[in-house]
């Protein structure tokens, strides 16, 4: 499986996606430049967390206005699978490739902390090996992950199963409507999540839930 | 030309002596921007005029030290390539003025002075201290503060792994805010701030030059600001994104052999950045202030060299590799430009608009500068009673305890600050050291902050001795070697003989201990003058320790591990 | 009564965010974009009727809570 | 030419720093304060002169930068 993640300005877990990614896949991701127009022909595109640009105006706003966002677009209509954690995740909203918005956390505090999270759908590309229902703990770390989205958006993503993941119940950090954790697009090739599974796939931090994603991308695209 | 009357001097804070010395250095009268400059070389804050003397009876040596204090900050040997640089730094002041962006640069400031040196900073810590729960002000202080050091740490991803916290009245007007950055750079890549050569490009990198911070005489303010209307702010706003790009810029350009020298500008920027890395190269400055990216119109002389505008950084670079330089920085879209060149005259000589402002020997602003042997008194220690009673149910006094805001869980403080990113940070908060590992290898660093101000208020010597024994402990609890310590020593009134006698007896005793404890103190930073209204606070050498695990497989954490597991009291 | 408060930096203080909008903007081709600052806008509602007593009362806000004077000026805006 | 652009948050969206804006300046006594809700002002500065291609302009940085019109409404005021 080939990867790529993409650097913006002020990305900051573009090493910990690029660890996790060979350590899991055995190959080295590309590392692509924010300002490039071009990407290399991969499998898997990560847009990592982070703070680009600062968070300033709105996260993921500038971000997503950058040359390679267009890119990435092209990239998913055709197919490509994407994954955008926090920050790309904000990113993939700004830029309309997932419906909604992340808004400022409910608590108005940034929250880093391990979460507990629902696996909601295990039909995808990104969550084939775990189970429904199943139980698993990702570290969230974010100060805008309140995911909000009219009501008939929220019901079209339940009803069509887009909702991948939810915060357990009671443990919401964020205030995120219906608990949502993570989404996927329409032709569920794009996933956006806040927590970082990237964080969780060496015991020695705090798990490896993490890990099962990875696999079952790498089992899909291999 | 403005005049120099005496009352020009006294606010800049230059007594007569000083005054008078400054003449005869110079050989005639100071230009305003040479007052400037001396004023703020000649600080407490840069010259250490009040504790240099004391400072030399600590440690600083050890085979695994590499560079003691006198850098931008310590570093130490942790075996194969590796080397650990860090350092602790106060922002006190401005965090009361404005906590949310006091405690922002403070991290800023810390994390230029560890990648300044070739490091990549890969945790942070830091060691708070308010005044009690119930003032008025506390509460506002503590979530901005929190929130200011988490926005910062947050932004340039770097996990913010420790610290601690503590309250009581004596911080009531003047709270202590410590920041400690902690950075990996490999042993033969480390960057030293000796300007050598001559004839070499003297380079401005960062954000542009404003009107911040500029501290000086408020005469001298009123006359060089245009917009009187609205008071000079004396805090910085910090831009933790444009020291994200200057963080990889820097490192990018660390990674060729471009660089001589390099120095971030902390306070008094460019003065104090030009004017120590021509001290320490042995060489002379000179720059051109017209050249000075600038974010307002019409800044003067005065202004520009006295400007403590955030997120910059001077360089020496070797001659010919400016346009490889040059590139990075645009790559990474940051100001970069050609400001002077260093110089065998042995002088720092600045000019603006085709005019010579300033024109001085490099030693009037080092080891010119004033060193006070200042009286003191060495105290008893404190009488008094401890405040639980032995008599009392054991039990009442522990959930007492608990309750006090020096022993409460400070989850709510560090679920504020990114501890997990760079996939590193093997022991979190909560334990007795953070842990984190040095990337790609199966060591780690162990990292601890520690003070109790209550003891050294008791006994200043004793207090200080203890919290060098404890940072020593806390990393041992790990299963760390303790390797060596950063300081920052917030005191008082030096000026008070009393005070002085903590500040004496407080750096006389943590010197006792790092020597008992084959643990050098190789960075740190002094913080005077803590009172409100004529009371300090408590004396607070608060310290900073790293420590090695050869094997992080083999660390140790708090948690109970199993039920039945035999529990174990040692010491006395 | 309903109030509008602006606060924004005042002159010389650096405004990282407004620096980084104004980026943006040129990059997506607006050109003729110079200075950029951002700041709040906050919407008060009040049930004070009296103009001046209003007036008063959100200045007093503004110094105490909506505005840190070191680094920030604010501006008040009435509407009946 | 100057402009100004306020970006509120649109009504039915929810705005806990309004809310707690709103709660902190009751706990200090500001008793008349309602509803408080907080937005964004964005001052900009245009090297264009004509009105009207201005505010096109204006328009245009908002949909496409300056707000989220998922959740956000714009407003936008020029100066001469
Ligand atoms: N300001 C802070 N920032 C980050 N972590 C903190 C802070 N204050 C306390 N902590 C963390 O909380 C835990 C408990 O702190 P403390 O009460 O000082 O512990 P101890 O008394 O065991 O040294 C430690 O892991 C410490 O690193």
């Amino acid at each position: 499986m080939k990867s790529a993640v993409v650097v913006f300005p002020a990305s900051n877990c573009d090493r910990d996606a690029a660890v996790a990614l060979e350590a899991i896949t055995g190959t080295k991701p590309h590392m692509v430049w924010h300002g490039d127009s071009e990407l290399p022909e991969v499998d898997l595109i990560v847009l990592p967390g982070g703070f680009s640009y600062g968070d300033y105006l709105r996260c993921g706003a500038m971000a997503g206005q950058s040359h390679i966002m267009r890119a990435v677009k092209e990239k998913a209509e055709a197919g490509v699978r994407v994954l955008g954690i926090c920050n790309g995740f904000q990113v993939l909203t700004e830029t309309h490739m997932l419906p909604g918005v992340l808004m400022r956390n409910a608590g108005l505090k940034f929250v880093c902390r391990p979460q507990a999270l629902e696996v909601v759908e295990s039909q995808s590309d990104f969550t084939r090996n775990y189970e429904a229902g199943q139980r698993v703990v990702f570290p969230v770390a974010h100060g805008e992950g309140n995911y909000f989205a009219d009501d008939e958006t929220l019901d079209r993503l339940e009803g069509e199963g887009r909702v991948v993941f939810k915060y357990a119940k009671g443990e919401n950090p964020n205030g995120s409507a219906r608990d949502i954790a993570g989404i996927l697009n329409e032709k569920r090739n794009v996933l956006g999540l806040m927590p970082h599974p990237e964080r969780v796939c060496d015991p020695l931090l705090g798990g490896t839930d993490g890990k099962a994603l990875f696999e079952g991308l790498l089992e899909t695209l291999a | 030309m403005t005049a120099i009357t005496p009352e020009l001097v006294r606010e800049h804070g230059l007594n007569e002596a000083e005054y008078a010395k400054v003449l005869e250095l110079l050989g005639r009268e100071p230009s305003i921007v040479e007052l400037g400059i001396f004023s703020v070389m000649w600080s407490e804050h840069c010259s250490y005029k009040s504790t240099r003397l004391h400072l030399k009876k600590l440690p600083t040596s050890a085979p695994w030290v590499i560079q003691g204090p006198g850098e931008n900050a310590g570093v130490i040997d942790v075996g194969d390539d590796d080397a650990c640089i860090f350092k602790m730094e106060s922002h006190n002041h401005p965090s009361f003025i404005e906590p949310f962006q006091g405690a922002a640069t403070g991290v800023g400031g810390i994390m230029r002075d560890v990648f300044t040196m070739g490091a990549r900073p890969v945790a942070s810590l830091n060691a708070l201290r308010f005044g009690e729960p119930d003032n008025a002000k506390t509460k506002h202080l503590v979530s901005g503060v929190v929130a200011g050091i988490g926005s910062y740490g947050n932004c340039m991803g770097v996990p913010t792994v420790g610290g601690e916290t503590n309250f009581h009245k004596s911080y009531n007007g003047n709270i202590l805010v410590n920041a400690m950055c902690v950075g990996l750079a490999k042993k033969d890549k480390i960057f030293y701030s000796a300007a050598k050569g001559i004839g070499n490009p003297v380079v401005y990198v960062g954000s542009k030059t404003g009107r911040d911070g500029i501290h000086g005489a408020t005469m001298a303010s009123a006359e060089f600001n245009e917009d009187s209307e609205e008071k000079r702010p004396t805090v910085q706003v910090g831009d933790p994104f444009t020291e994200k790009l200057l963080l990889e810029a820097c490192l990018e350009l660390m990674n060729t052999d471009a660089i001589i020298a390099i120095q971030d500008m902390g306070a008094a920027g460019l003065t104090s950045s030009s004017a120590e890395m021509a001290d320490k190269g042995g060489s002379g400055i000179e720059i051109d202030l017209d050249m000075v990216p600038q974010r307002e119109t019409n800044l003067t002389a005065y202004e520009m060299m006295l400007s403590e505008s955030q997120e910059r950084m001077l360089m020496v670079l070797k001659p010919g590799r400016e346009g490889e330089a040059e590139a990075i920085f645009k790559k990474w879209e940051l100001d970069f430009a050609i400001i002077g060149v260093t110089t065998d005259t042995g002088r720092m000589v600045v000019k603006h608009k085709g005019e010579i402002v300033a024109d001085m020997p490099v030693t009037a602003l080092s080891d010119a500068a004033p060193i006070y042997n200042r009286p003191y008194v060495l105290r008893s220690p404190a009488e008094g009673q401890p405040e639980f009673d032995a008599a009392k149910p054991a039990m009442d006094s522990l959930i007492k305890l608990l309750g006090t805001p020096d022993l409460c869980s400070k989850r709510w403080i560090w679920e504020q600050y990114d501890y997990t990113v760079m996939g590193d940070s093997v022991q979190q908060p909560g334990g007795d050291s953070a842990v984190v590992r040095i990337h790609g290898t199966q060591k780690g660093l162990a990292l601890t902050t520690d003070v109790t101000p209550r003891y050294c208020y008791a006994d200043p010597r004793e207090g200080a001795k203890q919290a060098v024994a404890e940072a020593y402990r806390n990393i041992s609890a790990v299963g760390g070697t303790p390797l060596a310590l950063t300081d920052c020593l917030n005191f008082s009134n030096p000026e008070k003989p009393e005070a002085m006698g903590e500040i004496v007896a407080g750096i006389e005793g943590m010197g006792e201990a790092c020597r008992a404890l084959d643990f050098p103190i190789v960075s740190g930073n002094c913080s005077l003058y803590n009172e409100t209204q004529g009371t300090g606070i408590l004396p607070t050498p608060a310290l900073g320790g790293v420590g090695l695990l050869k094997d992080i497989s083999k660390m140790a954490t708090v948690a109970f591990k199993r039920d039945g597991d035999a529990i174990v009291l040692f010491g006395e | 009564m309903k109030a509008r408060v602006f606060v924004t930096l005042k002159n010389g203080v650096l405004d990282p965010q407004g620096k980084a909008i104004g980026h943006a903007l040129n990059n997506l081709g607006f050109e003729s974009v110079g200075e950029v600052r951002q700041g709040k806008l906050i919407e008060v509602e009040l049930s004070e009727t009296d103009e001046d007593k209003a007036r008063a009362e959100l200045k007093d806000m503004c110094e105490k809570l909506l505005a840190n004077t070191v680094i920030e000026k604010y501006e008040i805006e009435l509407k009946a």
